[in-house]
């Protein structure tokens, strides 16, 4: 190819953005109501028993459909943690003003982890087995952030 | 080669312009969940899935990972594959070619689109958007007109210069468009799984307002949300777990190139030129034994965006000379009780869940051949052999797969 | 079933790559083209590997097809890891359609598209994406303290992993992160980002494409002297949900991997496999990917790290490309991972040849904390 | 069929968030056509192989699989290869001045542009027609130094 064309690219950018709305599904749609009344609920497998939260239709395991809905928690345990130094900003990362942890958690009742921040602890002494509590939003949103994050409990 | 045949089709139980009651997966899981029942099939039998939408109408990247559960595919091979308007179809094909290459004998290709859930306009825009940027930077004065380069035909795009372009060189008539429009609609009035049910005279299209000259209203497809699942299996597995069976006896693909949207280096073919429809055509007809399409082939479900291009697919795929589709229209061959029933389902230009809309070309030819079909629209004469058509990218992707009710010999 | 081998492969890799994505795939796959000796018309099908998110606009192939040579010929796409791609191309030429396949996945990580932001996308747009708290290096993050947890291992272990991969991408042409006689010390002082995840244990952003050309038995050796032959395939998938999996081991690359090795009669891959390429994005996947392959014993990361039991020189060599963190160039990343065990099975590996290697393993993976794997056996040995 | 959705979920928002992508596009062609456009010349690339002149120009033959880089000029009349009349906008609004768009095979080119024809009533327009470039009086080296088309 020639020196000529060669030379010339061009960087180009588009100044816009695709938006999207996505429907949530009966079953977020009645997670969110509970937690509203400050209820995490999930469902329960008739398969394996297996309490699922978040709550969604389909079991993988037993290909079962879920439809038996159970209130877990609000207290857990922290089965897995990570402590955070960044933040992601649009893919880019930045860093944190302060340390922060983010936990799987296992909440009384349930079978599967829910991922959150938990509060109120110092990083450096944070520890897998550790007691936690969720904290509502009051008043709720009437949205997936109304489960705010978690606390120690106790 | 090893023999494949569709054992089952599953759909959504409703193809509608807004799914507002369930999600993405959850939609897909009701068609899934058809394509067991409907065959007395469980996961169990399953040996591998292929996957197959179109991510940017959802926003949604590899959506089959967060689908798995929803799939029934936890533990199981899985394939995403993707080409645009006839994902549906190479989706199938996929599946096709996990059976037919001996890796595995029964296989489960989910097919599907939820455009509620996006803006199907900046979806399709969005192909092009980084060349058309180039453009306007070098002074393309976009919708505006002035000067080289703008895309026109409105919401249309180029399918307006498709339609014309074959208008001139098939000696059919606008007319002829509506007449098309109207057959299609009416079928679909008939079919429990289409969008767009309502029976439709050619006075109702003609008095739909143009979009651009010789399109109108009338002669464009919906935007659908729904799902499409067909099982596959081999020849010998067949004979153990199916009550019924339409062979795929015939496929291929062929690709040209981005006939109508490389701005940038230059629009080589005539959007109505089509010839990888030929390639492709002929490619699936040798494979299936086809000598003749036009005396062998008993049915067609092509794909038509716009209902011009019914008529311009039954001449690329061979199934009557060049012109000669306008003229079997007029004598009625081409509806549901004629000849040759072309898309006796509606076609996509009555349902368009995009990522499933080439995949119900082949689920349609498969009923009919088994016998199936629920609603009103089944073929009264036996079909022996269909042919069925994918289309998309750039206008330059096309898909055919050629079902029959035996399987292929040696 | 029918033979199926590689007969070529050509990869080109940058931290910024610098011309058009289509002027860069025509030239690699003319280069391919010619270094075979054949021409497009050769090609019975074409596969690309591309993502939409990744190049930035709908139907990602749309204009891949000419500058690969696809023009008025038999052209499918695949929307995942090159792996798959490559696995597909091999099942149609299988079928006995086609003689010859194409393969290209090509991704531009480091100048079009931000790959973090990308994997953001694959959330559940309904909770995980509203929520905010999973990303890329949160979920490995806890996907790496689940395996130090599990198995006693420490973060001078995952140290150790990363700098001999910086080690190894040195001698690797196509790499874009590397260190010739990098240390745990250097890795240990980059910065955390999630504990225990340090910026040196991460994939870098990359540019690039990935070519091969695959072709059944009687045309392979037409082609070349040296085909590696493809001797099994295999992929599974897990679960999408993170807390209802046990992020320490990978469930889907090990019955990815009995899958391929059963196909390809290995009974005892450990002793049997030459070289291991595998797709880990960070360093600690690499133990949890080999172990799930049987490479390894479950839980052996600190064991392998400190005794150099995956070097080049060891008796089970794990990515002598510099793997993952050398160069991950998503769509192609599982693709260039084969190319890459081609190169060491063609003996054209430079300074990274793990000398007598005749039978090599091949990982790509898709998803949070590695959902979705597949596994390839190649060998020098048609068998 | 008697199915019946279930009640209405709500919505949550997402994002493509295209404006952080950075694309590396062939400007060549570009480039090539809108410097010669400030002489009122169209400007392409001949494959010295099968001949095709493409109009951009790209950097190889996607034919012939070749570079090419042969530099011609093709004339600034052509024939209308296919047309459409735009009576409603992108959003499918009608409107008011039809607009007669085109698809154009400037002679000695291969390819084609797309244009606006003035100059003549939409229901005369024909396929085969041949028209003629009217370029504004100062080009400035943009795809808008082309105005329109009008028939020869």
């Amino acid at each position: 190819m020639s020196a000529q064309q060669e030379r010339i690219v061009a960087n180009v950018v588009v100044p816009l953005d695709f938006p999207y709305n996505y429907r949530v599904g009966p079953y977020i749609e009645r997670y969110i109501k509970g937690l509203g009344e400050k209820k995490i609920l999930g469902v329960k497998c008739p398969g394996d028993a297996s309490v699922i939260v978040p709550p969604r239709k389909i079991c993988g395991k037993c290909n079962a459909e879920m439809s038996e809905w159970v209130e877990v928690g609000p207290e857990g345990t922290i089965e897995n943690y990570t402590i955070g130094h960044v933040n992601l900003n649009l893919g880019l990362v930045e860093k944190a003003d302060t340390e922060y942890v983010l936990a799987l958690i296992k909440l009384d009742g349930a079978t599967s982890l829910i991922p959150a921040v938990v509060k109120g602890v110092a990083p450096t002494d944070v520890e897998k087995g550790m007691k936690v509590k969720a904290v509502f939003k009051d008043p709720a949103e009437d949205s997936l952030a109304d489960l705010s994050h978690f606390e120690l409990a106790g | 080669m090893r023999n494949v045949g569709i054992i089952s089709v599953g759909y959504t139980p409703v193809f509608v312009s807004k799914r507002k009651d369930v999600n993405i997966p959850e939609m897909i899981n009701e068609a899934v969940d058809a394509a067991f029942r409907n065959a007395n099939l469980t996961p169990d039998d399953i040996d591998a899935i292929t996957f197959g939408n179109m991510q940017t109408f959802e926003g949604v990247n590899l959506p089959h990972l967060w689908a798995t559960e929803y799939c029934k595919a936890l533990d199981k091979p899985y394939i995403r594959i993707s080409t645009g308007g006839t994902t549906g179809m190479s989706t199938l094909q996929a599946a096709y070619y996990h059976v037919a290459s001996g890796m595995h004998d029964v296989v489960m290709a989910v097919t599907w689109e939820k455009q509620s859930e996006g803006d199907s306009q900046v979806g399709l825009s969005g192909i092009v958007m980084p060349e058309a940027m180039t453009m306007v930077q070098h002074g393309m004065d976009l919708f505006g007109g002035k000067g080289m380069g703008f895309g026109g035909g409105g919401s249309t795009g180029a399918a307006a210069y498709q339609a014309m372009s074959y208008l001139h060189h098939s000696g059919a008539s606008p007319e002829h468009i509506d007449k098309m429009a109207s057959l299609e609609r009416s079928n679909a009035a008939l079919n429990p799984y289409a969008h767009l049910r309502k029976k439709t005279t050619v006075e109702d299209v003609q008095a739909t307002p143009f979009i651009a000259w010789p399109l109108r209203f009338g002669h464009t497809c919906p935007t659908s949300d729904g799902a499409t699942v067909a099982i596959l299996a081999s020849e010998d597995k067949v004979e153990k777990i199916a009550d019924a069976v339409a062979w795929i006896n015939g496929v291929a693909c062929c690709t040209t190139d981005p006939a109508t949207g490389n701005f940038i280096e230059g629009q080589i073919t005539d959007p109505a030129e089509q010839e990888g429809a030929k390639i492709a055509a002929a490619k699936a007809y040798a494979m299936a034994g086809i000598k003749d399409p036009k005396k062998e082939i008993d049915m067609a479900e092509l794909y038509n965006g716009f209902a011009h291009q019914s008529l311009m697919w039954l001449e690329k795929l061979g199934l009557c000379d060049e012109g000669q589709a306008h003229v079997m229209l007029d004598r009625g061959a081409l509806n549901i009780d004629g000849e040759l029933p072309t898309n006796a389902s509606g076609g996509v230009f009555s349902t368009n869940a995009i990522g499933a809309s080439a995949m119900n070309r082949p689920t349609e030819c498969a009923l009919q051949i088994m016998r199936k079909i629920e609603g009103g629209h089944q073929i009264p004469k036996k079909i022996k052999n269909a042919v069925s058509h994918g289309w998309g990218g750039m206008f330059q992707y096309v898909t055919v797969t050629v079902l029959g009710d035996e399987p292929r010999h040696g | 079933m029918r033979k199926i081998a590689i007969v070529a492969q050509a990869q080109i890799m940058s931290g910024s790559i610098g011309v058009p994505r289509e002027r860069m795939l025509f030239d690699l796959v003319k280069g391919l083209y010619d270094n075979v000796g054949i021409t497009r018309h050769d090609i019975g099908t074409f596969v690309l590997c591309s993502n939409d998110f990744e190049v930035g606009h709908t139907i990602a192939n749309v204009f891949e097809d000419t500058p690969v040579g696809a023009y008025m010929k038999d052209e499918t796409h695949v929307e995942a890891d090159g792996m798959w791609a490559a696995s597909y191309a091999a099942m149609r030429l299988m079928s006995g359609n086609y003689d010859t396949a194409l393969v290209v996945g090509n991704s531009a990580g480091a100048t079009t598209f931000r790959p973090y932001l990308v994997m953001d996308y694959q959330l559940n747009p309904t909770y995980d994406r509203q929520m905010g708290l999973l990303n890329e290096l949160s979920t490995a993050a806890l996907q790496a303290k689940a395996y130090l947890d599990k198995y006693g291992a420490s973060e001078d272990d995952l140290n150790e992993i990363a700098a001999r991969l910086l080690r190894n991408a040195a001698m690797n042409p196509n790499a874009v992160q590397s260190k010739a006689g990098a240390t745990a010390g250097d890795v240990l002082a980059s910065e955390y980002l999630y504990e225990p995840l340090r910026q040196l244990q991460c994939y870098p952003r990359t540019d690039g494409a990935c070519a091969m050309i695959l072709a059944s038995e009687e045309r392979a050796k037409e082609l070349t002297d040296k085909p590696v032959w493809i001797k099994g395939m295999g992929n599974s998938v897990e679960s999408y949900y993170l807390g209802e999996r046990d992020l320490a081991s990978s469930r889907s690359t090990k019955m990815a991997a009995e899958r391929a090795f059963k196909m390809a009669g290995l009974s005892d891959p450990a002793k049997q496999v030459d070289v291991a390429e595998v797709g880990a994005k960070f360093a600690h996947q690499e133990p949890i990917l080999t172990e799930a392959i049987g490479l390894f014993a479950e839980g052996s990361a600190a064991k392998v790290a400190q005794s150099g039991a995956a070097d080049i020189g060891g008796p089970m060599p794990v990515c002598p490309s510099g793997g993952g963190i050398g160069a991950y160039c998503f769509s192609a990343a599982g693709l260039v991972r084969i190319a890459d065990c081609v190169r060491q099975l063609q003996g054209l590996a430079g300074d990274a040849q793990v000398s007598g290697a005749k039978t090599a393993v091949a990982h790509g993976q898709d998803g949070f904390c590695a959902q979705h794997n597949a596994v390839m056996v190649l060998s020098t040995e048609e068998g | 069929m008697t199915f019946e959705m279930g009640e209405e979920t709500r919505q949550v928002p997402g994002m493509w968030d295209v404006s952080t992508y950075e694309y590396i596009i062939n400007g060549g062609g570009m480039k090539l056509l809108v410097d010669a456009m400030k002489e009122k010349k169209i400007r392409g690339i001949k494959c010295h192989q099968c001949g095709t002149v493409y109009v951009p120009g790209p950097t190889f033959c996607r034919k012939c699989f070749i570079d090419i880089d042969d530099v011609v000029d093709v004339k600034d009349t052509g024939v209308v290869m296919s047309y459409c009349v735009e009576m409603a906008d992108v959003r499918g609004n009608p409107i008011e001045d039809f607009r007669l768009a085109a698809m154009i095979k400037l002679d000695g080119a291969d390819t084609w542009v797309t244009g606006t024809i003035t100059g003549i009533d939409w229901k005369d327009a024909k396929i085969g027609m041949k028209v003629k470039t009217l370029w504004v009086d100062e080009p400035v080296g943009s795809l808008s130094d082309i105005d329109r088309f009008e028939p020869l």
